[in-house]
Formats: structure tokens, C-alpha cells, sequence
């Protein structure tokens, strides 16, 4: 327990050090790099558009997530159980997937003029989408016959076999591709919120403190979204464990 | 004769205002100053800035309010306005006929599209209280930059913040014919602030003082020339830039000159030098919308130095 | 009155790409109500196909199989089935894993019922106070014996077994050979249970059908007259070491080398 | 193999198809959406320029690619044989994995002025190594014993092992992760050229339909991208059939 | 003159979280050159830990174990290990995972030598025109085949062999005892086989060594004397049957249950 909380502060106080001295011996000015000294007064003064940047690029990257879910769970259903469906959508969503989404932002913007928000949750699902409904297509396709046929053999309906099987047995690969998922949410939020800047979230912050060349502003932003990341990702890790905790292994 | 390499940062990419510069490398001025140019693109003042300030180019061309805000963060970083190139900014506030809006005053109560890092909008708040409008009477639209135009095209915002040679251009294109657009353009409703200048960096500046004079003047020479012969501008940009569409970055090149560049004042008073008085005015017109840490004074950001007495000449 | 089991002349054949595979040629074997048969036969004969068609997994090319006198079409919930590998559901615990049939077969039935029907099983196989462990936390002795409670949860009258034991050693074994009995005393149900051990066979069952190479026929069926309530040291008797030793020259032939030749 | 092309074939058309009917039934000008009909004048007119930009966008793409994998390699290495190595590198790494790369890009460009090369290929390395340090750090530390003990019983040295058993029981995972890294290599170097751009590769060849307002263009960029995203993902996969092709499952 | 193996009343425990877990307690074994000793015991009761121990892959916390009369300290190249799941490289080819040893044990020796050394053992194990397929296109009694030519390839003094076949079925198994003891033939070895399969032991061994259960001791030795040359029938013989009763009582006492009081 020690161990496992001691370590990685340990390491994170390192980082933290190397930072300063990276800066201080190099005597980098701000507009270079900022230092993690310069950072409280940036968190002090503009604590409150924090707070509120957190929670707009939060609530955004959790419905966009929450979206995926559902839209890459039934993708995934469909190339899971069809092998035609399979063939035909693969290479499509491999190429979609492939579009650099930076690209696809103003082309958003573009269809859905003025939905901000709509835009930035599309974008949080369609960037996040994909790993979700391959793992969970991946997962079904290569269900053993094995354990389709404990039900199989007493007469159950496909949906019983799905529900009681197909579903479980994949949830592991599942929440595999959700840790993956999560981040690329994060990512397409704030994707959104800098190349498409409509005021709004922490990506705001961020360019704000790029207008007015406040340097620590910007790293400050930057740390911020690394917890904000750090969060979401063991939020999900958190899940894992109480829906799939027979399939994690144990440490060692 | 030893060249001295002077790597040129622009704030944007390569589009008509930025031609003068080729112009300038191709009729050969900077060759003939003794210096080796070459000009990189850049996403904005912000990208500029630091550029000039870190050394690693010694002269650029940046947004000088975009400068007081980065000398006020970053008070002592050697980096000055040498050249005022942008007499008036181009910040203007356009918007349509067909949607009411004729005059700065039609704005009341009108729905504004600005996206919110636009430095057109960063200013906006000055250009209202010099034309006496209620900023609580507007409904300001955030939008973001890719749908600016297109907001304005489909009559969404009666009217956008932006640069005047970008978004009127860019609103013709999606169909806003000019006889539709109104451009208020905010110097000529009372906003004192400047435009673009040419930056250098002190360090540099210090030891080469010549280079950076010679400098300067190649790049005015490159502004008159761009002015004789628009095409021969575009030409030389067409070269650096193969997907630039030529007939419209000419008309953005002659839009700058036109409401930017070769002002009244720069063609009394001469092309490159500021006004003082009027820098006074701008400082303090700023710091209605900016919290200085400290009031700034002008010479922290615009040093004569390297300019002739009274700037140059410039004609049409 | 036909028998409960009546397979008769089953011919089955896979797809393959290289073709179609025969796998059952002409199969017939008939399980009165109440008894035990033991298939033996050589590895990759079709054993285990022979256990989808009875349990109405597949349906077989040609011939037939009947229940009660009625050709399977496709699965029923009076059959109760152990696979070759013991696939528990690791999602959930050893007590819901025996439960799953019921959730199936009787959607009505209360969960206290449910729960006190598994719990006589898990009692009676010695799992008693093990019903809420994960299956990964059970040896692969105390899992083949959750597989066998949940083949026979929902009282199936028909249970297939596909080498149940066939990943143990043998010590354990031979003590569910005897689990096995005793549930058989419990319980009565009619069985075939498929085997590559001749020993199991020969304590288990009341015949023992031996399988010719694939594609598999009925090659040979050895009646076991042995006492119903068997001991393992039964199998030391010379009685049962003639019976293994017949049996074994069967799968030689089975196997295609024709009987021993070596040193008697 | 008539299926295995036709079938992703006509779902393009498919694609292609409803894509045109929907812009035309809505009647959408072009900057709304550009539809399929307008992209080859778009091609034939830039041909030269899609070449160019292809190329910057590829070469630099797989450049940070091939430095992700080594370091990515080292890290996981580190990682996999060092439990106190993970435990203080890993959240570490989520923690910078999390951060939109989007923001990053300023900040890369204000440390690194003007190397835009450089800049661009780091972007790529940066966005792409996490997923491989992780999977080849799982490997590693999950390579059974069994496996290990075979050389070790024969009093190999540690690097023998490494180099005959845990190198080569790694590839699969090392490939998977290969298969997401590539995609975000891609990402990562069209976000430069996007966010910071400096008028190379595809995403300067974007910019510059947005600028003139060239909507076609656009969006032949993008189907350039697509196609360029597909080519890479599926040159991983042809690497992996000849270097792992022994894991790979035969399809069924 | 010492035997090539000496086992001296070795102890072991394995570190858990939950304290250490004693796992040997006065072992203690010898195998001449040339004999091959079986090793029986309950399952989990360290038998694989004592092949460890010799293989040098871990030192016991008290007792020696010697080879030539010498401590064993680390792994030596002289000692040959088939493991209790055969784990073959699967990016290999069944050649080159026979040849894996050589690569380590004579990294000078021409490729085309070991392939010839390799070819040789697949030969005599009948395993010929397999030799350029994955591991993953044989069964599993090829596989256990190939690993035990990959245990001998680099003509080790001692082989270890730890349940090589316990994943076979009955049928599969026999062959492979037969394999075996033909390799014993071609080329001696000293071997320690453990087993759970007491007609194994009997069949392979020239002595039976039973465990007790865990922390394990020697609790009892069998010399079987059959004759050298053995073949499967003889296991069907009154002097097998007797021994197999024997060592089967031995077991249940090392079970804990003492011998059988069941119907004789
Ligand atoms: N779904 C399938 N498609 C094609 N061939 C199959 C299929 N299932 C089994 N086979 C082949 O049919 C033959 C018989 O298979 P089956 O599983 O019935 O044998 P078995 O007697 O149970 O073998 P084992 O003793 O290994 O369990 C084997 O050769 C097998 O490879
Ligand atoms: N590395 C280890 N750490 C802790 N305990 C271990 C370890 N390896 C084995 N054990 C425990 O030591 C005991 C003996 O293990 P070992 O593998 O030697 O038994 P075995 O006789 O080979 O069993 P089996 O018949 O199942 O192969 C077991 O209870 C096992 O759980
Ligand atoms: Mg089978
Ligand atoms: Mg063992």
C-alpha cells in the first residue's frame, strides 16, 4: 500500500524537480517554458474559470463517451454477429478512423453551425467510437462455441445467450477499449475547444492564456487536463473493477 | 560581400499581405542590403512573438497589441516594434445591409459572431464605447473561426468581427455580395490602436544595427513595389504558396494597402514612424479592455531607432 | 417399448474447405432408461460429435436420433450436458454457475428455490461452503465437479458427459468416478458418457460401446456384468482385468493395428 | 476472396452514393458539405500538391512512428522488468497520455522554434508511444515462467532469454499496439500542421482550401487522409503477417 | 562412488504473502547412472518444486542436492527438462524448437549439424515430416513428443520429466511410454519422471518413489523388478497388478486416508 501510493508521488515529485531545474538551469523565461513554481499563482487567480472549464470539457467528454458506448456497442453487435457486416464496414471504419480528426473539426463546425456543444460531444463520440465497437465486434465474433452451447444445448433464445453470455464474457476486452476510449474523448473535447474556439472549456483557458501570452496560464491548463485525464482514466479503471473485477489480474 | 542571415517570421501563412515580402526577396532588395531572407509562416502574433523574443529569428511580423500584452507578461523580453507596417488594424466589424445593419449604431440590439481568442474582438469593447453602443444590448455569438463567414452567410449573426481583407473576402465567397457588406472598419470609428509591425530582436538589433536598417528599408521598398505592380506581388507569392487562389489574394493585398497600409497619415507623414500622441491614445484606449501589471510606456515597444528621420516614402 | 436413446445408423460429415470430413458412418447405439454407456474410441473418432447430435446441437445427415421414441430436432431441456472442458463462467460464482440452467429451463422458479436446489447438489459433490467462490479459485478437481452439479441442476433425464475427467489426474479422478456413482444412486438419470479412459468405463458404465476410427461406427459393445454399487478396487479383480484387457485389444483394432501381438 | 474485396468495395460505393444523395436532397452548398462529384476536379486541379504534402505528411509520420517504437520499446522494457519502474513511471505516463496533444503543439513550438520537421516528428512520437511502452511493459511482465525457464534450465544468460523467448512472445501484443500507434502517429502529425502550420503535408494543403474557402478541397484532403490513414494501418498489418503471422488467427 | 543423483533430505518452502508454506521436509532420493526413477504423489504436494531443485533453477533453504557428487547451484547444461505443460515456442517450427538447446548449450555448432542431430531424434520418435510445422498444427501428443526431443536434443546426463503426459489421453499416452522407453534404449539417460499415473511409473520406472503429501518426504520406495525390456501387456500381469495395489494403498496413506478398507 505504501508502495503503491509512496512510489508514484515519489516519481511524481521527481518529475516535478527535473521541471524546475530544467528551467531554472537553462534560464528559460516564461514565454519559453514556464516552471512548476510559476503555476500556483496562475491556479489562484483564475481558480473559478477552472473550475468552470473543468466541468464544461467534463460533462462534454463524458456524454460524448457515453454516446460511444452505446453506438460502438451496437456497431460492434452488428460486425460481431454478421461476418458480411463485418467485411463491409471494417475497412470503412478503419479509414474514418484514420481521418486526423484536427482536420474533421471545422468540417463539424461547418454542418452544425453555432452547436457548440453538439459539436464537441459528436466530436468526443467520433473520435472515440471505434476501439469500443472493434473490441466489442472482435469479442463476440470470437466467442467460443463452447460457451454458446451450455445455453444453447437447453433450448435458450439467441437474446438469452447474449444476454447471459456473449455480453459478460466480453466485457473485459470491453473496458479494455474504454480506458483507450476515455482518453480519445478527452482528446476530441479539447480538440474541439482549440481549433474550433467558442469560449468553453478548459481548451478556452488555454487559448486565452495564449492571447494574452500568459505562459503559466498555459501550463497551468496543461496540468490541469493531465489530472482531468489522470481522473476519467481511473475513473473507468474504478468501473472495471466492480464490473469486470473476475477478469483482472491479479498484480504480480 | 558576407551575407548576414535574417530569418523572417510571419504571424500568418502566406496570403496577399505577406507578398510585399516576396516582392521584396525577388526585386532583390534584401540582397542588395547584404542579407539572406527567408520568410516562414506562423499561426498567428502569438506564434510570432516569442519567435523574435527567443532569438531564434530576429525580426518578424506581429500584432503590436498582441506585443504590449506579451512585454506586459513578460516584462525585459528582447523583442521591439521597429516598423509600424499596419497604420490602422485591420480589425473591423462587418456586417449586412440586408440584416439591418448600415452603421455602427444598427448593432444595438443585433446578434455579433465573434469567435473569442479573435483579435478583431479583443478590441471590440473599444469601438462600442467610441461609438457610444450598449455592449448589453448585443448578443454576441461565440463562434469558432472555420464558421465564422458562413454564420454571417446564412444570416445567423447580423454581423462578425474580423479582419477586413480575410472576412469580407471570405463572406463574397459564400455568396454575401459587397453591396450586402457593411465594413466598419474600428480605426475609422475612433480606435486609436496600431496595426502590425515589423519586430526585432534587441539582442540582435544591438549588434547589427545596420542589417536591421537595411532591413527595414528593403521591406518598404518591397511595400512600394507591391503597390506599382499588384501582380508581380502575386506572383512572387504564387511561388511560395501554389494553392493561393491569385485573384483573390490580390484583392487582399490591395484591400491592406488600401485600408491598412498607405493611409492619409503614412502618406503625409511618411511610411513606418508612429504617431506619439496617438500611441498615448491607443495605451490608454487599452486599458479599458486589458489589465496592464504595469502602464506601459511607448517606448517599451516601438523604438525608432532604425528608421530614417520621418520614416519612409510611400506612394501610390 | 423403445429404449430412452435410440441412435440409429447416424451418418455425419463436416464442411471443410478441403471437402466435406465424414466423421459418423453408420453409428447406432441404443441407452435403455436408467443405464449408463461408456463410448470409448480412438482420439478425433467423433465422440464429441455424437454428444451434439444427441443433445440436438446439430442434426445429423442421415439416420436418426430419438428420446422416448421422438426424433431430436433440436435442443431440449430434459438433456443435461458436461462439455470436454469444464467451461464455468468465470463472471460469476460457483453457485450461479449451477443455477444457469434453471434461470433457462424454469424462469419462474423463486431464486430461494433455485438457491437451495444447487446448494443440495454442491453438498452432495463436497463443494459445500465453496458455492460463493470465482471458479478461477477452484482446482480443476472442484471445477469438473461444479460442471457436473450444473448438468444435472435442472434434473435433466438425459445427461451427456464428454470426458468429464479428462484433464485430471488420476488420483482425483478415481474420486469422482465415485462422486459419480453415488450421485447416479441419488439421482437416477440415463447417461452416455464419453471417455478415453478404459478404467472409468469399465467402473461406470453398464456397457461400453467401443468406436471404430473416424469416420466412427459402432465397432463393439461390451456389456459390464459387475455389481451396480462398484468399489475402485473392483478394477484390480481379474474379472474387470479381462474386461480391460478386451477392451483394449478393441481399440487397437479401433485404432487400425489389429490386437497385440506383444509378449502375453 | 472475391468476397474479401468486393464486399468493402461496394460499401464504399454504398457510402460514396449515400453521401451524394444526401447532400443533393438537402440541396447543401458546398460549405456546408462538398459532395463525392466535386473531389476529382479538387484532385486533378492540386494533383501535384496532394504528392507533395502526402509525401511531408508520410515521411514524417513514420519517422516519429520508428522513434516511438524504439522508445517505446526501452520504456517497456524498463518497465516490464522493473515492478518499482512501473509503479512509478505508469501514472506518470497516463497522466501525460491524457493531455490533448492539441494543446501541446504550442508548447512544442514555442520550446522548439521553428524546427517544424523536428516538431512534427516529435508530435508523432509523443502521441504514439504510450500504447506501445504499455503493451510491450505487459508482455514482459506477464511472460510465464514456464516460458522463461525452458532457457533459464539450460543456464542461458538473461539476454539470451530476452532475445529468444520474451522479444519474440511479445511481437503479438507489440503489434497490436503497433496497429493504434500508426493510426496516431498519423493523428499527431496532421495535428501540427493543422494547429501550428508551417505549410507542409496534407494538413498545410486543408488550411489552405479553409483559407481560400475552397470546400471541395477540403474535403479531398480528407479523403486523402482517409486513404493515406488506411495505407499505413494496413502496411502494420502486412508487417505483422510476416512477423507474427504465426499468433494471427486464421479467419473464422 | 556416489550415484549420479543425491537428494539429501532436502527442505523448501515457498515465501506467500499469508507466511512461508513449507513445501519439501526431508526428502530424500538417489538415482544411479542409467536407472530412471518414477516420482508419484499427491497432487500439489511439490513435485514440481523437487524438479526445480534439481534443475537447479532454485536452491532448497536446507539438504543438498548433488550431481556427480557436486552441489548443484545454478542451472547446468548437462540436464535436460521436459516441463509439465509442454511449451513449445510457437513462432518457431517443431525443428527449431528442437534445436532451441543447441542454440544456448553449443552456439558454435554448425546449423547444418544440429538440424541433423534434431531430424535424427524426430526420426525415432516418429515425428518426421512434421519438422516444418508450428507447434500449433500438431496434436497434442506430437507436441509432447517434440518436447521431449527438444529435453534430449543436447544429449544431457539427466533428464527431468515432469508429468510430460499428463494433458493425453489414455490411448495417446501408452504410445508415448513405448516412445520412451525406445529412446532409453537408443540413447541412455539417467531420468527423474513424475507422474501421476501409478501404471506409468510401473511401466517406466526402475524404481517408484511415492511422496507424502505436502511438505513432502519420501514415504516409500519401489524397485520394480520386471524385466528391462517392457511392453504394455505386461501391465496386465498378476506381479504389475500386485504392485499397482501396492502403490496405490501407498497413495492413499500420503492422501491421508490410509489404505483401502473397501470390498477386496
Ligand atoms: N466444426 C467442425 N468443422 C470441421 N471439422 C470438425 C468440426 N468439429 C470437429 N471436426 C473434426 O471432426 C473429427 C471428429 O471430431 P470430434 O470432436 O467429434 O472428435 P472426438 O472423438 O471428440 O475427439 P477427441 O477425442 O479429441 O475429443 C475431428 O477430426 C475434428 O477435427
Ligand atoms: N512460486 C510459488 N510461490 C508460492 N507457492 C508455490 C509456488 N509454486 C508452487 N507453490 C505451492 O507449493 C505447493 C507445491 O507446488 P508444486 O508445483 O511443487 O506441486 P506439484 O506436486 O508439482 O503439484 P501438481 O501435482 O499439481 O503438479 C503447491 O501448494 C503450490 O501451490
Ligand atoms: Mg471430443
Ligand atoms: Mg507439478
Amino acid at each position: 500500500m505504501l508502495r503503491q501510493i509512496g512510489v508514484p508521488v515519489l516519481a511524481l515529485l521527481v518529475f516535478c524537480l527535473a521541471w524546475e531545474a530544467l528551467v531554472q538551469v537553462n534560464g528559460w523565461p516564461n514565454y519559453v517554458m514556464a516552471s512548476p513554481s510559476d503555476l500556483p499563482a496562475a491556479y489562484a487567480r483564475f481558480w473559478d474559470l477552472f473550475l468552470l472549464g473543468a466541468w464544461q470539457t467534463l460533462w462534454r467528454t463524458v456524454a460524448g463517451l457515453v454516446l460511444a458506448v452505446i453506438g460502438g456497442m451496437i456497431l460492434g453487435m452488428i460486425m460481431g454477429f454478421s461476418r458480411v457486416a463485418n467485411d463491409a464496414l471494417y475497412p470503412l471504419l478503419v479509414g474514418f478512423n484514420a481521418i486526423p480528426k484536427a482536420t474533421l473539426v471545422p468540417v463539424l463546425a461547418l454542418l452544425f453551425i453555432g452547436q457548440h456543444d453538439f459539436n464537441t460531444v459528436l466530436m468526443a463520440f467520433l473520435i472515440s467510437f471505434f476501439p469500443i465497437a472493434v473490441s466489442v465486434g472482435i469479442g463476440l465474433s470470437t466467442l467460443e462455441p463452447e460457451y454458446r452451447d451450455i445455453l444453447r444445448a437447453l433450448g435458450a433464445s439467441r437474446m438469452a445467450i447474449f444476454r447471459k453470455i456473449a455480453l459478460p464474457k466480453t466485457l473485459p476486452e470491453f473496458f479494455g477499449a474504454l480506458k483507450v476510449a476515455v482518453t480519445l474523448a478527452f482528446i476530441g473535447t479539447n480538440l474541439v475547444e482549440i481549433v474550433s474556439p467558442h469560449g468553453k472549456g478548459l481548451g478556452a483557458l488555454f487559448l486565452s492564456g495564449q492571447t494574452n501570452s500568459n505562459y503559466p496560464l498555459m501550463f497551468a491548463v496543461l496540468i490541469a487536463l493531465a489530472v482531468l485525464g489522470i481522473l476519467l482514466y481511473y475513473g473507468v479503471v474504478w468501473l472495471e473493477r466492480i464490473f469486470a473485477g473476475w477478469a483482472v489480474r491479479p498484480a504480480g | 560581400a558576407q551575407e548576414t542571415a535574417m530569418p523572417f517570421a510571419l504571424d500568418w501563412v502566406f496570403e496577399g499581405p505577406a507578398a510585399p515580402y516576396f516582392l521584396a526577396i525577388d526585386n532583390g532588395h534584401f540582397a542588395d542590403a547584404g542579407l539572406e531572407v527567408e520568410i516562414t509562416a506562423g499561426s498567428g502574433s502569438l506564434d510570432a512573438i516569442p519567435k523574435v523574443a527567443t532569438g531564434a529569428y530576429p525580426v518578424g511580423f506581429a500584432d503590436l497589441n498582441s506585443l504590449m500584452r506579451f512585454l506586459d507578461q513578460n516584462p525585459g523580453a528582447p523583442v521591439v516594434a521597429a516598423m509600424m507596417i499596419y497604420d490602422a488594424p485591420p480589425f473591423a466589424v462587418i456586417g449586412r445591409k440586408s440584416l439591418g445593419i448600415e452603421e455602427p449604431a444598427d448593432l444595438d440590439g443585433a446578434t455579433l459572431g465573434a469567435p473569442p481568442p479573435d483579435g478583431a474582438w479583443a478590441q471590440f469593447p473599444i469601438f462600442a464605447a467610441e461609438t457610444g453602443l450598449d455592449m448589453d444590448s448585443i448578443t454576441v455569438e461565440p463562434v469558432g473561426f472555420p464558421t465564422r463567414e458562413p454564420m454571417l452567410a446564412a444570416g445567423e449573426v447580423d454581423a462578425i468581427t474580423g479582419f477586413s481583407f480575410t472576412s469580407t473576402l471570405n463572406a463574397e465567397r459564400l455568396g454575401v455580395a459587397p453591396e450586402d457588406q457593411t465594413v466598419m472598419l474600428m480605426a475609422d470609428y475612433g480606435l486609436a490602436l496600431y496595426g502590425n509591425a515589423i519586430l526585432v530582436n534587441t539582442d540582435f538589433a544591438a549588434e547589427n544595427p545596420e542589417a536591421v536598417e537595411g532591413f527595414l528599408a528593403a521591406v518598404a521598398e518591397g511595400w512600394q513595389d507591391a503597390i506599382d505592380d499588384p501582380e508581380a506581388a502575386i506572383e512572387a507569392l504564387l511561388e511560395r504558396n501554389s494553392a493561393a487562389d491569385a485573384d483573390l489574394e490580390q484583392r487582399r493585398l490591395e484591400l491592406s494597402i488600401r485600408d491598412n497600409v498607405l493611409t492619409d497619415w503614412v502618406a503625409q507623414n511618411g511610411f513606418g514612424i508612429i504617431d506619439p500622441a496617438r500611441m498615448e491614445e491607443a495605451i490608454a484606449q487599452t486599458e479599458t479592455v486589458y489589465d496592464f501589471q504595469e502602464t506601459p510606456e511607448a517606448a517599451t515597444f516601438f523604438d525608432a531607432t532604425w528608421l530614417p528621420e520621418g520614416g519612409f516614402d510611400l506612394s501610390e | 417399448m423403445p429404449d430412452l436413446i435410440e441412435i440409429t445408423d447416424v451418418r455425419h460429415a463436416y464442411k471443410t474447405p478441403a471437402g466435406p470430413l465424414p466423421v459418423l458412418d453408420g453409428l447406432t447405439l441404443s441407452v435403455p432408461e436408467g443405464a449408463f454407456a461408456a463410448v470409448v474410441g480412438p482420439s478425433g473418432c467423433g465422440k464429441s460429435t455424437l454428444t451434439r447430435l444427441v443433445a440436438g446441437l446439430m442434426r445429423p445427415d442421415a439416420g436418426e436420433v430419438r428420446l422416448h421414441g421422438s426424433p431430436v430436432t433440436s435442443p431440449r431441456s430434459t438433456v443435461g450436458m458436461a462439455f470436454q472442458n469444464p467451461v464455468l463462467l468465470e463472471w460469476r460464482s460457483i453457485l450461479d454457475n449451477v443455477i444457469l440452467p434453471l434461470e433457462i429451463v424454469a424462469p419462474r422458479m423463486p431464486r430461494r428455490d433455485r438457491v437451495a436446489r444447487a446448494m443440495e447438489l454442491l453438498d452432495l459433490v463436497g463443494l459445500a461452503g465453496f458455492e460463493n467462490k470465482r471458479p478461477s479459485e477452484l482446482s480443476g478437481g472442484m471445477r469438473q465437479r461444479a460442471s457436473l452439479c450444473r448438468a444435472i441442476v435442472h434434473r435433466p433425464e438425459v445427461l451427456i458427459l464428454d470426458e468429464p475427467f479428462g484433464a485430471l489426474d488420476n488420483f482425483t479422478r478415481e474420486d469422482l468416478w465415485q462422486t459419480m456413482r453415488d450421485l447416479r444412486r441419488q439421482e437416477p438419470f440415463t447417461a452416455i458418457l464419453i471417455t478415453h479412459d478404459l478404467r472409468e468405463s469399465v467402473f461406470l458404465g453398464d456397457q461400453v460401446v467401443v468406436l471404430s476410427g473416424r469416420p466412427a461406427r459402432t465397432q463393439y459393445v461390451l456389456d459390464v456384468d459387475l455389481p451396480a454399487d462398484r468399489e475402485i478396487d473392483i478394477l484390480y479383480q481379474p474379472k474387470a482385468g479381462e474386461m480391460l484387457h478386451l477392451l483394449r485389444d478393441q481399440i487397437r483394432i479401433a485404432q487400425g493395428r489389429g490386437p497385440a501381438q506383444e509378449a502375453a
